[in-house]
């Protein structure tokens, strides 16, 4: 189903998609979309979704099954708490992208805004992957507590900014932060250091960016040209310590 | 290895350390019980006061331990492991020799079993007792 | 009532801005495009924009826009302005009626130059011309009872009021206005409804401030301004950004990127690690003014004849997105509110927390150019 | 690198354990006469006084030969070295191959020239088989005397009496323990032993031992005195059992003389204990001291030596402890000094059985004897040992409070972080 | 005898010893520096005087077996309004001695503590309120006189300061130790004083006595205290910390001088104040080169000229009615900080009527001297510490909220290394080796422990500050200083809200 969203309120628009889905629709074409927010949120069915234009904030809040696909620029929220699915935005994207995430996969090429990956957590067999092809804000994987975050900086419009803001990782207790290249330790959080990976990292770190590669049309090879760093909490009681009983 | 190292200048002279010794060389390791129904033991200690000084002396297991040398039972060794100076009570004859060549004099006579008593570092635990009993760490337990 | 028994109101919002800096004018449909399309940022209880050029006949007079909840009031402030200033113009804010914008105050704007040393009466000799102004606006704000002078520069002039942006912009008929800045904001305020003075923009002489998000470090912020003479009266944490703009750029003569430190400084941490002569000088600006430190989330855009800043505070809880095409520089809470007027920028950014985006005009720009560009179709709305 | 040790007392010991301080691997052979494992010594008296059973001798666990790997030849006897060939022979014709030998044969009982002392009936207390013997004859006869009122001879004799036997000790000095004691000491513990009934007669000696069918039945003193008994122990002292050097061209005097590394004459070959004349801590001297320290410690030193540690020994300190019917005494260093140039500082409570004596010499501590009293009285050892200046704080010592914190704040300092 | 004068039988404690547990160790004797466990040789038994017992609790710390309750004497006058049992064991005492009450610590009366009467704001929606424990959270505070504006010049096409400032001190912490002089407490405090200060980046304060020779290393954390006693006043000790303060007054005793008894000056006190040993150390009431504000000044500016102006000048007064007032001439005088002590600042010894009545609470002195320094456009002249009976880090926050740059903590650091609040400092038998330095008493304090335990403290109180500051949305303290719109008052009447320029809660 194509829909032309030019001019329609978010909410009119939401409703068709959902009354369309109840109908057994499964593909999904959005065009003219800009600014539309809660795009896919909640959907819980695995449908497809190519947006074309800019989705609005929270584009697959608590969502649990789709496949969203953004040819352009995403805003803030992307992914807030998603749970199943995937979301690929193939040019950048704002804040808090994946706050709270518990599942599914969301694959940005360009750069990311600020606390992106903040709480996210793995539980059961679920583990939440976040890959950023550009560079990322501060506060990258706050509080983490679980799933993978990786970082290439390979397509980014600001050249000369460094991979990432500060406070990457800070109170993070679970999951693991990949970054393509070198990490300056002054911008990881308190406790934190760069560590080298492991055989199991390898594995898995490839098998996570073959996905992401073959979403995006990137060259595998180029991306694993260049050895990755990992950041992993140092404890997850980092601030057991903190408190008088 | 790792001694009881004393303060002396914030040694306050309270005496708990005696009584936690006591209390874990006791059978009962309560320290009621220790002190009101069991037979009463020294402390493997020796605590001085003199005016405002005092100070606990404790055992150094020496490298070349004196009261090893003069035991004529055998009853005090050196375990080459762990370096702490042992004493087997049930060989001991109460010779006093030890008593005599502990330059420290911290070898008691325990005159009621004819026998001497003297620090083992408390076997049973991490810390000696009279080390985590000190409120004040004026005893050190560590490596120097 | 005490000063410190003022309160601050306190609001999420959306903005939108726009400057040419070669001076070319725009319509007002382009912003109101472009606020409209974040509609949903805000609750209908406060809209406003700030507009720079639009008054080229009175360019060199400070232009008072007054706002007034009865006669008596508005007669009380005219009463002052003669004592105090000589007013060269004087007219009605045109206005249209639109069904969601009830009970508008009185709105009158006027032309004025401050009263010479000399001339006839003085009120307050030894003042600059702006500093006169701010004295007088001070004055009427905080005295009269029922009035509120909420714009007072030169060449440009805020509008706002209580309803959706757009039919605000409807209401002051600003489609019919050409500036070559604008700014635009979207208000969704949570304790004190209905107050025409609370919408944004903030201004003081021609610096004016739309903000989204809160100023939590607004008591000490409106403390550490009381020390410099003015005084917060508007029951809102956004008026003392407008003042400390006008404090620390204007009297202090601090450059506006230095200003934005004071707002959003550097961690310490930060700091600590600059070469000696930075270290010093963000070390001197955290100490002189760390009463002007905007604390709590925020994301403003100000501007003054001279040029549009956007900044975010320094952890940047609250949303900026940036774009350029040509001479053109926008900047807007959402993306989709620069797209809107914009679709195909030539870039798109999101601005690093506390490092403003500052854009001055060129040299040589002529503010008063009268081609008016035209908007392209409003995609949003 | 072979390790081989004649003897098996506390020097044996010691020279084992010093051994493995350095090299935990090499074979150790000893060559022990008598048929048991290191025994406790000393503690025959104990045995005879039917205190302790032969089990408790043991001086070091049953494991202590294994662990150390150690092989021991018991009951064997060696009578020569071969110094060229490096091994040691033994009486049954086997030779020890050795690269590191100890002589540790200790000292073997004096005995005077005595009328009669040749036949049944005479003993001598200075191994476990002649505390059997002794053992052996409680029960069976009702009196014994005892020659020499050392501490061999003393010990002896309380065991006996403790075992219901008529006891006298005759001594010639005019006191017992006259190597340790002074005669204020003497006679406290003198008066102590004549209360429990032990009759002790100094300034005398045996002229003859009585027999009659070859059977002992007396003796005669010197001064025609006499007493009836049925058997005589003679513990006059022990003398340094060095025979098995003859011939070896290891240097000898009074003992075998060894170096600061208790090394003899012969690289290679050591001595050490009761056979050994070593340095003596206070006169600086080499001389035999046969006490059960320095026999332990000379073992020790001797061992480390041979294992190739290369450490001077540093002297031995006489001192012996011991009790006598509840009373402790002790004396340590010079307690008995030889002429006048020494300060001695006395303290005596005659009711209580306490007598407290220290010598000085230019200050310096260098013998102590308690009696009575003896909390902490290694601090005086201590002192002594380490030569340390003590006038400022004599009478502090001289107290029976004697505590490390009389001791001036610096040197408490240094000797408690130790 | 028989008879017991009536002070023994209205004594304040009594000792519970449960036989139970008592174990005759003598622990209890042995610790109690007044006497009251006594030892009876013949019994065998641990007995009591407890006439004698302060209520200092030590013995009830240390007892092995927890035989020991230390409780208030139940023993009541008959009740009356007017004739509190204090004031009628206060002329017993009197008619027995003829003296001058004299007491320790901080006026302990029951006037309104206005902390407990403010309560702070925190976000909620509108605003996010911060997660301190993983965003930043600054508190790093410089003390001294800053200028109202900075002058940059561009170089380069970089901004360059070209602005002059005068010393500034950084601290890490809004929290300074207050001062309390080697003589009231013993070195081994100061010890621990001197290192916590140093771990933490604040600063420890000196008090009246001098500086000792062994604290010199710490003088990065030092300030130096010259009052008008000049105890151990030369150009080494003015030189020796990062900063000189001159006590005018004392909270605990505004208008009173300070007497240490001859007998408390031993040879290691004798040294460091530069007096003899045995003799008296009084500190006048007044400096006698101050009559006036203009003497202050010049004093200022000496102590400036003595340390080539590199050392920023604190002075500190007693909260009195005309604070506001005094701190505008001091601000004036040349200054660069001045502490305000409010009355419930303690001492090692002050007469009791004086510290009990006199002065004004630190909230009161401290809102109405931050609104009258902005009101005269000099705050920034000046930064301000507020002292006094701080006693967590809630206060802290207040107090910082109401006008401090940081406050003085002295109670709240004795309290953290054992101190009971028993009052009795100025017996110089303090069980606790804190206000005491008889040798036998004075190493009860371990310094490592007391260092320990006070940068503990004040780490916490950072921590908590870190949080109520998160709460409220602000990741700087500087946001927090003089933000009276994170007060409400609760329970205060017009006049209050009004000197303390906050609104009621609810408003």
């Amino acid at each position: 189903m194509e829909i032309n969203a030019q001019g329609i309120y978010y909410k009119d628009l939401n409703d068709i998609i959902r009354k369309a889905i109840r109908n057994g629709e499964e593909n999904f074409i959005l065009r003219n979309v800009n600014g539309q927010r809660y795009i896919a949120d909640g959907i819980s069915k695995k449908i497809s979704m190519e947006v074309y234009g800019v989705p609005g904030q929270d584009l697959g809040a608590f969502m649990k099954g789709p496949r969203v696909v953004v040819h352009g620029n995403a805003q803030d929220g992307v992914g807030n708490t998603m749970d199943v699915g995937k979301i690929v935005v193939e040019g950048m994207a704002g804040d808090v992208v994946g706050y709270g995430m518990r599942g599914g996969r969301i694959h940005i090429k360009g750069d990311a805004g600020y606390r992106v990956g903040i709480h996210m957590k793995a539980y059961q067999d679920k583990i939440p992957v976040i890959v950023i092809g550009g560079k990322a804000g501060d506060f990258l994987g706050e509080y983490m507590a679980g799933g993978v975050i990786i970082l290439l900086g390979m397509f980014s419009q600001d050249a000369a900014k460094p991979i990432a803001g500060i406070f990457m990782g800070t109170g993070m207790h679970g999951g693991v932060i990949y970054v393509r290249g070198e990490v300056d330790p002054h911008q990881l959080g308190f406790g934190l250091i760069p560590k080298e990976l492991d055989g199991e990292d390898q594995k898995n770190l490839k098998i996570y960016l073959k996905e992401y590669c073959d979403d995006l049309d990137i060259d595998l090879r180029k991306v694993l040209s260049v050895p990755f760093k990992k950041v992993v909490p140092f404890s997850h009681r980092p601030y057991g310590n903190m408190y008088a009983y | 290895m790792k001694k009881v190292y004393a303060r002396e200048d914030v040694c306050i002279g309270c005496r708990l350390c005696e009584i936690a010794c006591i209390v874990e060389h006791s059978i009962s390791k309560d320290i009621i019980r220790a002190f009101k129904q069991e037979e009463k033991r020294p402390a493997r200690n020796v605590v001085e006061e003199c005016g405002p000084v005092s100070f606990s002396v404790h055992c150094r297991h020496c490298d070349e331990p004196p009261c090893v040398q003069v035991c004529i039972s055998g009853a005090i060794v050196k375990d080459p492991a762990t370096g702490i100076v042992n004493h087997i009570p049930e060989k001991c004859v109460g010779c006093w020799s030890c008593v005599m060549a502990c330059p420290y004099g911290v070898i008691k006579r325990d005159t009621d079993r004819g026998k001497v008593i003297k620090c083992d570092l408390c076997p049973d635990r991490d810390l000696p007792a009279c080390v985590s009993a000190c409120p004040n760490e004026a005893l050190l337990y560590e490596e120097k | 009532m005490k000063s410190w028994q003022y309160q601050k109101d306190i609001s999420g919002c959306g903005l939108s801005g726009i400057i040419n800096k070669n001076g070319e004018r725009i319509t007002g449909e382009s912003i109101i495009c472009s606020i409209a399309c974040q509609h949903d940022r805000g609750n209908g209880l406060g809209g406003g924009f700030a507009a720079y050029g639009i008054y080229p006949d009175f360019k060199d007079h400070y232009a008072l826009h007054i706002m007034a909840d009865n006669l008596d009031a508005l007669h009380a402030v005219e009463g002052f302005l003669n004592q105090t200033v000589s007013v060269v113009h004087q007219e009605k804010i045109p206005t249209r009626p639109n069904k969601y914008i009830t009970d508008p105050p009185i709105l009158r704007r006027y032309f004025i130059e401050p009263v010479k040393e000399g001339d006839r009466i003085c009120r307050w000799p030894g003042l600059s011309d702006d500093d006169y102004i701010v004295r007088v606006v001070m004055n009427v704000n905080r005295d009269i009872k029922g009035a509120y002078i909420f714009s007072s520069g030169k060449n440009m002039g805020a509008f706002k009021g209580v309803g959706f942006p757009e039919d605000i912009a409807d209401f002051y008929r600003l489609d019919e206005y050409s500036g070559y800045i604008w700014t635009a904001h979207n208000r969704f305020p949570t304790n004190t409804p209905g107050w025409w003075g609370g919408a944004h923009p903030f201004t003081i002489l021609d610096w004016s401030i739309v903000h989204n998000g809160e100023i939590s470090s607004y008591g000490i912020n409106k403390r550490y301004l009381e020390m410099f003479g003015y005084h917060c009266t508007l029951l809102t944490d956004t008026e003392v950004v407008a003042y400390l703009l006008d404090l620390i750029i204007r009297r202090h003569g601090l450059p506006v990127e230095l200003a934005c430190k004071v707002f959003a400084p550097p961690f310490w941490q930060e700091i600590d690690r600059m070469d000696k002569e930075a270290k010093r000088l963000f070390t001197a600006i955290r100490m002189v003014y760390g009463s002007g430190l905007l604390n709590g989330p925020f994301a403003i855009l100000f501007a003054y004849n001279g040029g549009l800043v956007g900044l975010n505070d320094r952890v940047k809880l609250r949303p900026l997105v940036a774009a350029v095409k040509g001479d053109t520089v926008y900047m807007a809470s959402e993306e989709s509110a620069i797209r809107a007027i914009c679709p195909d920028p030539e870039k798109v950014w999101a601005p690093k927390a506390g490092e403003p985006v500052i854009v001055t005009m060129d040299k040589g720009a002529s503010t008063t150019k009268k081609q008016a560009r035209l908007s392209p179709a409003c995609a949003g709305a | 690198m072979k390790y081989v040790i004649i003897g098996n007392g506390v020097a044996a010991i010691g020279a084992v354990e010093g051994i493995r301080q350095t090299d935990r691997q090499n074979p150790i052979t000893i060559i022990a006469a008598e048929p048991y494992a290191t025994y406790g010594r000393p503690l025959i008296a104990n045995l005879l006084r039917g205190k302790i059973h032969e089990a408790d001798l043991a001086y070091r666990p049953e494991v202590f030969y294994r662990d150390n790997k150690v092989t021991l030849l018991l009951g064997r006897t060696a009578t020569k070295i071969d110094v060229a060939a490096r091994r040691a022979l033994l009486e049954d014709g086997d030779k020890v191959p050795y690269d590191k030998l100890l002589i540790a044969t200790g000292g073997k009982p004096f005995i005077p020239p005595i009328q009669g002392k040749d036949g049944p009936d005479v003993y001598t207390f200075t191994t476990l088989d002649d505390a059997k013997k002794l053992d052996a004859l409680v029960g069976k006869i009702k009196q014994i005397v005892v020659i020499g009122g050392g501490l061999i001879g003393l010990k002896a004799a309380e065991s006996l009496h403790d075992r219901g036997l008529k006891v006298t000790v005759v001594e010639l000095a005019d006191r017992i323990l006259s190597t340790a004691f002074d005669q204020t000491a003497g006679k406290i513990i003198g008066n102590r032993l004549a209360e429990v009934g032990i009759e002790v007669i100094t300034e005398s000696s045996v002229k003859e031992i009585v027999r009659k069918k070859d059977r002992v039945k007396g003796i005669i003193l010197n001064d025609g005195h006499n007493r009836g008994c049925e058997a005589v122990v003679i513990a006059i002292g022990v003398i340094p059992d060095k025979d098995i050097v003859k011939g070896t061209g290891i240097e000898t005097n009074r003992g075998i003389v060894v170096n600061d590394y208790l090394e003899t004459s012969v690289a290679g070959i050591y001595a050490a204990g009761d056979v050994a004349e070593a340095l003596d801590l206070l006169s600086g001297e080499r001389r035999v001291v046969p006490i059960w320290p320095n026999a332990y410690n000379q073992g020790q030193y001797a061992g480390r030596n041979m294992a190739g540690a290369r450490v001077t020994y540093k002297g031995g300190l006489p001192m012996n402890s011991i009790e006598f019917y509840g009373i402790p005494t002790m004396s340590m260093g010079m307690a008995n000094p030889a002429d006048a140039g020494y300060e001695v500082i006395t303290r005596l409570i005659p009711e209580k059985n306490v007598y407290r004596k220290l010598v000085l010499k230019d200050g310096i501590l260098v013998g102590a004897m308690l009696i009575g009293e003896v909390e902490r009285a290694g601090i005086l050892t201590g002192l002594i040992r380490n030569r340390v200046k003590v006038n400022s704080f004599k009478e502090e010592l001289m107290k029976d409070t004697l505590s490390l914190s009389s001791l001036p704040g610096e040197i408490r300092a240094e000797w408690l972080n130790k | 005898m028989l008879h017991q004068p009536i002070t023994k039988n209205y004594h304040d404690f009594i000792i519970e010893r449960d036989p139970e547990k008592c174990i005759q160790c003598q622990v209890c004797v042995r610790q109690c520096s007044y006497g009251a466990h006594i030892y009876n040789e013949k019994d065998e038994r641990v007995t009591e005087d407890e006439a004698r017992c302060v209520g200092c609790h030590r013995c009830e710390a240390l007892c092995p077996t927890e035989a020991l309750t230390i409780r208030r004497n139940p023993s009541e006058f008959r009740e009356n309004a007017l004739w509190a049992p204090q004031f009628i064991k206060n002329i017993y005492k009197q008619a027995d001695t003829g003296g001058v009450l004299l007491t320790g610590m901080g006026n302990p009366y029951p006037y309104p503590v206005y902390w407990d009467r403010m309560v702070l704001d925190a976000s909620q929606v509108t605003n996010p309120s911060i997660d301190p424990l993983r965003e930043p959270m600054e508190l790093r505070t410089w003390l001294g006189s800053k200028p109202d504006a900075i002058e940059v010049e561009m170089k380069k096409g970089k901004p360059n300061l070209t602005t002059q400032f005068l010393p500034q001190l950084q601290i890490n912490y809004p929290i300074l130790f207050s001062a309390m002089s080697y003589g009231s407490i013993n070195l081994n405090v100061h010890v621990g004083l001197a290192r916590a200060a140093e771990e933490l980046g604040i600063l420890y304060n000196t008090g009246e006595g001098g500086l000792h020779q062994s604290l010199y290393k710490y003088g990065e954390n030092t300030i130096v205290q010259c009052a008008s006693g000049r105890f151990g006043v030369d150009s080494k000790y003015l030189n020796a910390g990062v900063a000189i303060e001159i006590k005018i007054g004392q909270g605990a005793k505004p208008g009173i001088g300070g007497h240490l008894p001859g007998e408390k000056i031993g040879k290691e006190i004798s040294i460091t104040r530069m007096i003899p040993e045995g003799s008296d150390a009084i500190s006048p009431a007044p400096h006698h080169d101050i009559y006036s504000i203009e003497d202050l000044r010049q004093l200022i500016y000496a102590l400036k000229e003595a340390t080539d102006y590199e050392k920023p000048v604190f002075v500190k007064i007693a909260a009195v009615h005309n604070s506001a007032a005094i701190a505008s001439g001091i601000a004036r005088a040349g200054a660069d900080v001045i502490a305000i002590d409010g009355f419930r600042g303690g001492t090692g010894a002050a007469p009791t009527m004086i510290r009990d009545n006199v002065g004004i609470p630190i909230e009161l002195a401290l809102a109405s001297v931050d609104e009258r320094l902005r009101q005269e456009g000099i705050r920034n002249r000046v930064s301000l510490l507020a002292a006094g009976g701080i006693r967590c880090s809630a206060d802290v926050v207040k107090a910082i909220a109401l006008g401090a740059d940081a406050v003085y903590i002295g109670t709240a650091a004795l309290i953290a290394v054992g101190c009971t609040v028993c009052q009795r400092c100025y017996t110089g038998k303090c069980p606790w080796g804190i206000a005491t330095n008889d040798p036998y008493l004075a190493k009860r304090i371990n310094p490592d422990i007391a260092h320990r335990r006070l940068a503990n403290l004040v780490r916490a109180w950072g921590h908590e500050i870190q949080e109520m500051l998160g709460g409220m949305g602000l990741n700087a303290i500087e946001s927090l200083r003089g933000n009276r719109e994170k007060l409400r008052g609760v329970g205060l009447n017009e006049v209050e809200l009004n000197i303390l320029g906050i609104k009621h809660a609810g408003a």
